[in-house]
């Protein structure tokens, strides 16, 4: 069992110093390092306080093992285009990115999971097939076109809802319909498969056997191992999410770390690219071994080794 | 009243369209009386199970609703609403599955799932639950009731679990007990275990059970009647020693010889010269990872066999006795940690890359299931001919050889054409030995090859190999656990437990005097074993395929 | 032989058809798809008053004819996708491949390769190394044939396994096979169709992205065009000249539907658990 | 037409005339709020380095200029009025300046005439290491400024120039707080500026947002308007929709295009001006890389030719501007603008593939850099002008790159940049001389284009030196002839700027893209 969690911690560090390299390695290759992070016409203050930061005159791996200790403490630098920490920067965004994924992510679950349960147990029938249909609608449709559409609709056609930016409750409906849609679908569509695996397994039978309600062995039977692999895809699902938001948040003028990246990117604002990257990264990280711990949760054969 | 607990009259089941056949139960009509043992046998496919979960309402939703009776207390349960049914099916009928592990939700702990009966259909406290439960552990034999309550199914053994499992179907005391193969899935020794439980429980209950299995040998060791099933028919139904000795089908009659008998013999004579000569031969799985110190299990412990030209050598013990680790070890599928194997006098431990490749030639394995052990992409003539492709034979060449191979196994030529999913269990087990065949090995290896096998099927199988030896001469390894397959093929057996030999010697010697505890155990495990039938000599497919010393 | 429901046929008809003109290209069309007529700008389609009749599916903002241009678009989408499948289901299958046969160490470091790409997001990965190295159309492709990799990785590995561990497999072995003929011959024909199936969730997946990307402008640059190039270009006049981000809009929606629903109905068919079930 | 006047004369007038920016004192509680939609936000709000046009359309709100151009009395806003500064005279060499006196600072500090000597001193804008390297190019000719009071100041050029106060109405103009300037640094004053103007930043967000309040104790009395909001809301469609829904009270940067169908929106009204500022595109003459094509002249000459830019800007802009047919030749030049100079580069296709067969040029790929969404139309045009010149042989990749950096990235071909006009109003000066001549970035930064020819260098001498306006002139003729000898950029057209604002709004849209939300620039009605 502990074997188990040093084992996962141990790949989670590991998975984060890839990261960090990854980002080191592309650095140095693909040109001045000083030049990339402070930009072409930068003053020699800035390069200087640059140079102290990385101390580019040591040998390489004194550099390497020194910026990976700094970003294992946070430092990530300043941002070239306003002078911030980077650390700062990313801060003031990620409550917003928080608040419009969860948002988003919690509803698609609840229209996803149960939109793909019923489609399981009405299996074949016209409502199923409405439901995946709608499922494979959910993701065939660009993201950044959706959002536009509903724009032009519920903001300059219908003004029911706020066309952009943050505020009230209302102003979070669109961007998170936009960016659940395409989790949505495919949460439905998995959790449609999971169903109908599960439904199928003796165990099921064995409870009707028992006299256990057609209702109770959905919910207090299947659903419980149904959601063991649902929760990984949940999981892996969360990257989507993220990606997602960097349309969604540049759409609807969202202040979240998605559109930090697109705005750190053109301006080639690395220090913030790699901070986000870093950040990015660990919540990714952190969220996979979460799923872990849900799986060992959900699941006795792991939870019990022993 | 009669004591009649259920009965079913024309009952059809019909398939759905595509099939190849109509029903897979048709026109079916049987009964269980209270304290009675109803045994059901049939081949697979004959529709036994289906049977079972008709009357429990629990048909696969892609067969259509089925046709006729099935009475009990004077309703029928075909015509029920759903929840009444259930309240009977729940509480007045009980089942078992063949598979006792995955009939348990495995993310619940086993005392839940039993006291979710009590949940369902009694309103008794919470700790009243718990301690009707912990008896019933107790009755079913479960050793500390206490801890198995709060344990997961993965947990527990099999034996355990199906235990678990008739806990839950006798917690209400249930009027009939339907039990689907219970006992396939389990080593002989816990089968025996179980079915003398599910006799004390008939005999303290006074249940109807309806108990479905392919074994005539558990037949022969619980059954009171016996009904037999062929394609969704009944073909005769009526006492036990009516079925088991005096059968009046053919049908049954060509089943029962199809067992094999339980008749120690002796070693063949005329044996060549060793072919397998394997040495200290010992590997150790361990379960570890990064940081070293997981568990680790001798699977194969220090063990020496030799087989000789044209000898049959059995391999016998339970699962996990580390039969199949051996005879994989054997032909270097595994690599074991150190012993020695000499095939054919030459080494074969020390080889590797193309010498291995080379070498392979010598030793050859049939697996267990027909289904799996073949490409099922690739047509089996190519499947047969691609040994000797290998070995360097044209294709030409080979592939005339994989034709009579398939002639000589009992099969079309023209069957090279097709792919495996188009032949049956039987036939790809043919197709398997064609295949092992074809390089022409000094030894072959035959791990459970007919344990998945119907018992006709089996028979045949069985003689094809004996046939096969007989004209090419190969030592046979033959992995079983059934004692009784052993006794009829196997010049030697070994007895093997927890990676070790512990027995050796001829049927004869063995069966007729073991001196192990566990050799007696196994024997005494073996079902029905005070049984013997005794067919019709002129009976198709029973003639022994060598003499049989008396 | 099972009836084949009209949706399948539907969706494989749209793609035939995607195929077939990206194939055949603009023959049909008199203009190129970058040649202008500035008198003729944002022209509706044929069926709308004020069109222009050599420009049956209307003009852009430089009065280029759409039928071009969403040809040159599905060209160009297609390519990049093909491209990028191929690439990543290649690459991703050779990684699972070896890890599944060497494992060890060498499984170890690999999977970890994989865990390391499924931790972040792969659009992320896209926009850095866009801005660490430039936009080019070859960083283009490679990226999007980075893109879904490790899952073919994880895939190939996993069935790799389990076919490997198949007594199939394990006959072959025994009969003296070499690797080259077991994964050859016997393990690639037997887990292709999962990966099959795979392809056909990847490859709608890189339109999107490669149309995500053209929304942030990151995507194929001009004066090459694809069709998230088109429909990020025109969705400034989605209230005005709704037709240019409409038309490729719609383009991409059919070919990403179909795939889907081609990839769900090869799911059923190849994936043994489901078909054992259902039988 | 704009209508024309004696420049000059104003200029001395205008020290007296009463000042601008005075209204009813409002009531600070019942003040409205305004959201305004913006496409963009520039990292950096200093008044140097934050030079562009996204920061221009705020700055007079939270920055004073010292000399102000009054668009309300004159349409091209040749009248210059006193703002921070109340008087001006000029003796040979020096001006000396009258500051106003009681301006606050946000801070709450007075402005006094040691701040704005700082703003305009070599420390901060032309000396050898500045905090704003750009305002060298501004100050060309400076030798010295100095307080003389607390409340005046002069400056002293190398010769006498009259169009100091003219150049004091652009961003070196704008009064910077010396003493907060200098605890801060240059980096944390463009992320928190502090000014003299009728609004005060509270919040600054580069990526995000930018929030003005009302400061009370402005000089000219407390403004209309109780909070600015300034949203990025990158999406055209969104800004359109959320005016249209009232959650905005202003959108900027709407695509040509889309004009006619937001002005069909009830209550929208649309604002659009000409800029006073070009668009274009540079060559680079100079043989870097070593086989630069360019560097024949011929080949530059054809490219000209080739472009049919009157089309162009027809068809991309609807005619709402136009496209100088002979550069430098502006029409906000009052006097130095002739409507019938000669064309020496007319669009003529035949003409151009006879220049490009004179040339050793065989369609290598020629690059252009461009960045992405800088200028409204630019890469449409640019895809049509590809399309141009490939019909003449010329083979020019235009690639889109996300920012100026990239841009000067060599190797490259063609560049795009804009050129303002009117860094000296009604003078030529700016785009002929400061924007190619010696000092400018073009011909002196890692990037440059192009080397000044002798030529140009000697007609400019006498450009900078001439005082009257008949040398004047007759040295600008020179200039441009020196310049178009060599051709190395291409004016397009002049910027229109637009925007649109609710019903209830009257509003004046400043030509330079300043909206200034106070004096009569903006009321509620």
């Amino acid at each position: 069992m502990t074997r188990f969690w040093v084992l996962k911690i141990l790949r989670t560090v590991l998975t984060l110093w890839f990261v960090v390299t990854f980002v080191f390695v592309v650095l140095r290759t693909s040109g001045d390092p000083v030049v990339a992070l402070v930009g072409a016409d930068a003053t020699p203050e800035e390069v200087e306080q640059f140079r102290q930061l990385w101390r580019l005159d040591d040998p390489l791996w004194i550099q390497y093992f020194r910026y990976v200790m700094q970003m294992a403490t946070g430092q990530f630098g300043i941002s070239y285009r306003d002078g911030r920490e980077v650390i700062d920067i990313i801060a003031e965004r990620v409550p917003w990115t928080l608040i419009l994924g969860l948002f988003s992510y919690i509803g698609a679950i609840l229209i996803g999971v149960p939109a793909g349960i019923i489609a399981a147990i009405k299996r074949g029938s016209t409502f199923d097939n409405l439901i995946m249909a709608t499922a494979v609608f959910g993701f065939a449709l660009p993201n950044f076109f959706l959002g536009i559409l509903m724009i032009l609709l519920f903001s300059l056609s219908l003004q029911w809802l706020p066309s952009s930016g943050t505020g009230t409750v209302w102003h979070l409906i669109m961007p998170a319909i936009t960016l659940a849609t395409f989790t949505a679908g495919t949460l439905a569509r998995f959790t449609r498969s999971a169903m109908l695996e599960v439904l199928d397994k003796l165990y099921i039978r064995a409870a009707a056997a028992k006299g256990v309600g057609y209702w109770k062995r959905i919910i207090f039977h299947a659903l419980p191992n149904a959601s063991i692999p649902l929760v990984t895809i949940i999981g892996l699902n969360l990257g989507e999410l993220i990606g997602g938001a960097i349309v969604v948040e540049t759409v609807f003028a969202w202040p979240g770390v998605g559109r930090l990246l697109v705005t750190a990117v053109s301006s080639r604002d690395l220090a913030v690219v790699q901070g986000l990257v870093l950040v990015m990264a660990v919540t990714m990280v952190l969220a996979n071994l979460v799923v872990d711990l849900l799986y060992g949760l959900l699941d006795p054969r792991i939870r019990v080794q022993n | 009243m009669s004591s009649e607990r259920l009965s079913v009259e024309h009952l059809n089941v019909p398939l759905p369209r595509g099939a190849d056949r109509a029903f897979a139960v048709e026109d079916l009509s049987l009964s269980v009386s209270k304290g009675e043992i109803l045994c059901i046998v049939g081949e697979s496919g004959s529709g036994k199970s289906l049977t079972a979960l008709a009357a429990m309402g629990l048909l696969p939703r892609n067969l259509g609703k089925p046709q006729g009776k099935v009475m009990f207390e004077g309703k029928n349960l075909l015509t029920l609403d759903e929840a009444t049914r259930r309240d009977i099916t729940g509480r007045r009928i009980a089942m078992i599955f063949q598979e006792p592990t995955a009939a348990l939700n495995p993310i619940f702990r086993v005392g839940e799932q039993v006291s979710e009966t009590f949940r369902i259909h009694t309103s008794l406290s919470q700790a009243e639950i718990r301690k009707k439960v912990i008896d019933l552990f107790r009755e079913v034999q479960l050793p500390n009731p206490e801890q198995i309550f709060h344990s997961y199914p993965h947990q527990l053994s099999g034996g355990q679990c199906q235990r678990v499992m008739i806990a839950t179907a006798l917690a209400l005391d249930p009027s009939v007990l339907i039990a689907d193969e219970p006992t396939t899935a389990l080593d002989v020794t816990t089968q025996a275990q179980i079915l003398k439980l599910m006799l004390e429980l008939r005999a303290k209950h006074d249940t109807g059970i309806i108990f479905i299995t392919h074994d005539f040998g558990v037949v022969a060791e619980i059954a009171d009647r016996v009904a037999v099933m062929q394609t969704g028919r009944l073909v005769e139904i009526g006492t036990r020693d009516e079925i088991l000795n005096h059968p009046k089908e053919d049908y049954t009659r060509r089943l029962l010889a199809a067992v094999p008998t339980l008749t120690p013999r002796k070693e063949r004579e005329g044996l060549g010269g060793p072919v397998l000569i394997a040495r200290n031969i010992v590997k150790t799985f361990s379960r570890s990872g990064l940081f070293g110190g997981g568990r680790t299990v001798k699977a194969v412990d220090d063990v020496d066999i030799t087989i000789r030209r044209g000898e049959t050598l059995g391999l016998v013990g339970e699962s996990g006795s580390g039969k199949s680790t051996l005879a994989q070890c054997v032909i270097r599928l595994v690599q074991p940690e150190s012993g020695d194997i000499l095939i054919s006098g030459g080494d074969f431990t020390g080889l590797s890359g193309k010498v291995l490749r080379e070498a392979r030639r010598k030793v050859q394995i049939v697996f267990q299931d027909p289904y799996t052990a073949l490409d099922p992409r690739q047509k089996v003539g190519d499947s047969i001919a691609e040994g000797p492709v290998i070995h360097g034979l044209d294709r030409k060449a080979a592939m005339a050889r994989a034709l009579d191979l398939l002639e000589a196994c009992g099969l079309d030529r023209a069957s090279a054409t097709r792919f495996p999913h188009e032949f049956s269990g039987g036939q790809r087990q043919r197709i398997c030995i064609a295949r092992a065949l074809a390089v022409e090995p000094e030894l072959l290896i035959a791990d459970e090859s007919v344990s998945a096998l119907d018992v006709s099927v089996q028979a045949q199988v069985l003689k094809l190999l004996a046939d096969m030896q007989e004209r090419l001469g190969f030592g046979i390894l033959f992995i079983t656990h059934d004692l009784r397959v052993a006794s009829q093929i196997c010049d030697n057996i070994a007895v093997m437990r927890n990676g070790r030999i512990v027995e050796r010697g001829d049927p004869a010697s063995l069966f007729g005097a073991p001196k192990e505890t566990y050799t007696k155990e196994l024997l005494a495990a073996v079902p029905g074993k005070g049984w013997q039938h005794h067919a019709d000599k002129n009976e198709a497919g029973t003639e022994r395929s060598r003499e049989e010393t008396p | 032989m099972k009836r084949v429901s009209p949706i399948l046929v539907f969706a494989i008809v749209i793609l035939a058809i995607a195929v077939f003109v990206a194939i055949v290209g603009n023959v049909f069309t008199p203009h190129g798809m970058s040649q202008q007529n500035l008198l003729a700008r944002l022209k509706p389609p044929a069926f709308m008053t004020g069109n222009n009749p050599s420009f049956p599916l209307g003009t852009d903002r430089i009065g280029r004819d759409m039928v071009a241009r969403v040809i040159a678009g599905l060209q160009m989408s297609l390519s990049v996708a093909i491209a990028g499948t191929i690439i990543g289901a290649v690459f991703g299958s050779v990684v699972g491949f070896i890890s599944a046969h060497f494992r060890g160490w060498v499984e170890e470091v690999l999977m970890m390769l994989v865990d390391f790409q499924a931790s972040l997001p792969f659009i992320l990965i896209t926009l850095t190394l866009l801005a660490f190295f430039g936009n080019s159309m070859t960083l283009f492709i490679i990226l999007m044939g980075l893109f879904g990799w490790e899952k073919y990785a994880r895939l190939s590995r996993g069935v790799v396994l389990s076919a490997i561990n198949q007594p199939y497999a394990k006959a072959i072995v025994a009969l003296g096979a070499g690797n080259g003929r077991l994964y050859l011959k016997h393990v690639l024909p037997n887990v292709a169709s999962a990966l099959i199936v795979q392809v056909t969730l990847t490859f709608p997946q890189i339109i999107l992205l490669e149309t995500s990307l053209s929304f942030l402008g990151l995507g194929i640059q001009a004066p090459q065009t694809s069709l998230g190039q088109i429909l990020g270009d025109g969705r400034d006049y989605l209230s005005t000249a709704w037709w240019i981000s409409v038309w490729p809009g719609s383009v991409i929606f059919l070919v990403t539907l179909s795939m889907s629903i081609v990839g769900d109905w090869l799911r059923d068919r190849l994936d043994p658990m489901l078909r054992a079930r259902t039988t | 037409m704009f209508t024309r006047r004696e420049v000059g004369n104003l200029i001395l007038g205008a020290g007296a005339l009463s000042m601008v920016g005075s209204l009813p004192k409002a009531n600070a509680a019942d003040r409205p709020s305004l959201n305004i939609a913006v496409d963009n936000l520039w990292a950096n709000m200093a008044t140097i380095n934050g030079i562009s046009t996204t920061s221009r359309r705020i700055f007079p709100n939270f920055y004073d200029n010292l000399v102000d151009r009054d668009y309300i009395k004159d349409e091209n806003g040749l009248i210059f009025a006193p703002k921070l500064a109340t008087k001006w005279e000029q003796k040979g060499n020096v001006w000396t300046f009258t500051l106003r006196e009681g301006v606050k600072f946000h801070d709450g500090t007075e402005m006094t005439a040691e701040d704005a000597v700082f703003t305009l001193s070599p420390e901060r804008l032309w000396g050898a290491k500045p905090f704003e390297p750009r305002g060298k190019t501004f100050t060309a000719g400076f030798k010295r400024v100095e307080a003389t009071g607390k409340y005046t100041f002069e400056i002293e050029t190398e010769r006498p120039d009259p169009n100091i106060p003219s150049k004091l109405t652009g961003y070196i103009g704008f009064v910077v707080p010396k003493k907060y300037y200098m605890e801060v640094g240059v980096d944390a004053f463009g992320q928190k500026p502090i000014g003299t103007g009728p609004y005060k930043v509270t919040t600054f967000r580069s990526g995000e947002i930018m929030v003005l309040e009302a400061f009370d104790d402005y000089w000219g009395g407390p403004p209309p308007v109780k909070q600015i909001s300034w949203k990025i809301v990158p999406e055209f469609a969104a800004r359109m929709a959320g005016l249209v829904s009232k959650e905005f009270d202003f959108i900027v940067n709407i695509p040509t295009d889309q004009e006619a169908a937001l002005e069909k929106y009830q209550g929208v009204t649309l604002k659009r001006v000409l800029a006073d500022n070009y668009p274009a595109f540079a060559f680079n003459t100079r043989p870097d890389p070593v086989d630069n094509p360019l560097v024949d002249p011929n080949l530059r000459y054809a490219m000209v030719q080739a472009i049919d830019m009157n089309a162009i800007v027809q068809a991309l802009f609807n005619g709402t501007t136009e496209h100088p047919a002979v550069p430098f030749n502006f029409t906000e030049y009052g006097k130095f603008y002739d409507p019938k100079a000669p064309v020496k580069l007319p669009y003529d296709v035949a003409a151009a593939k006879a220049l490009v067969a004179k040339t050793k040029y065989k369609g290598e790929k020629l690059l252009w850099h461009i960045t992405r969404q800088y200028y409204p139309n630019y890469e449409a045009a640019a895809e049509i002008m590809v399309e141009q010149w490939r019909e003449v042989g010329i083979n020019v990749e235009a690639q889109i790159l996300d920012n100026f950096e990239l841009v000067y990235r060599r190797p490259y071909h063609l560049m795009n940049m804009s050129m303002s006009s009117d860094f000296i109003p009604g003078d030529p000066y700016q785009p002929l001389w400061l924007d190619w001549g010696p000092t400018a970035s073009r011909s002196t930064a890692t990037w440059k284009t192009w080397d000044p020819t002798p030529e140009y260098l000697a007609a400019g001498k006498k450009f900078e030196e001439a005082i009257e306006f008949e040398d004047r002139k007759k040295a600008y003729l020179e200039l441009s002839d020196a310049w178009q000898k060599v051709t190395p950029g291409y004016y397009m057209w002049k910027s229109v700027y637009n925007c649109a604002h609710r019903a209830g709004i009257q509003f004046k849209f400043k030509p330079n893209g300043e909206m200034r939300i106070y004096g009569d620039y903006f009321k509620f009605v």
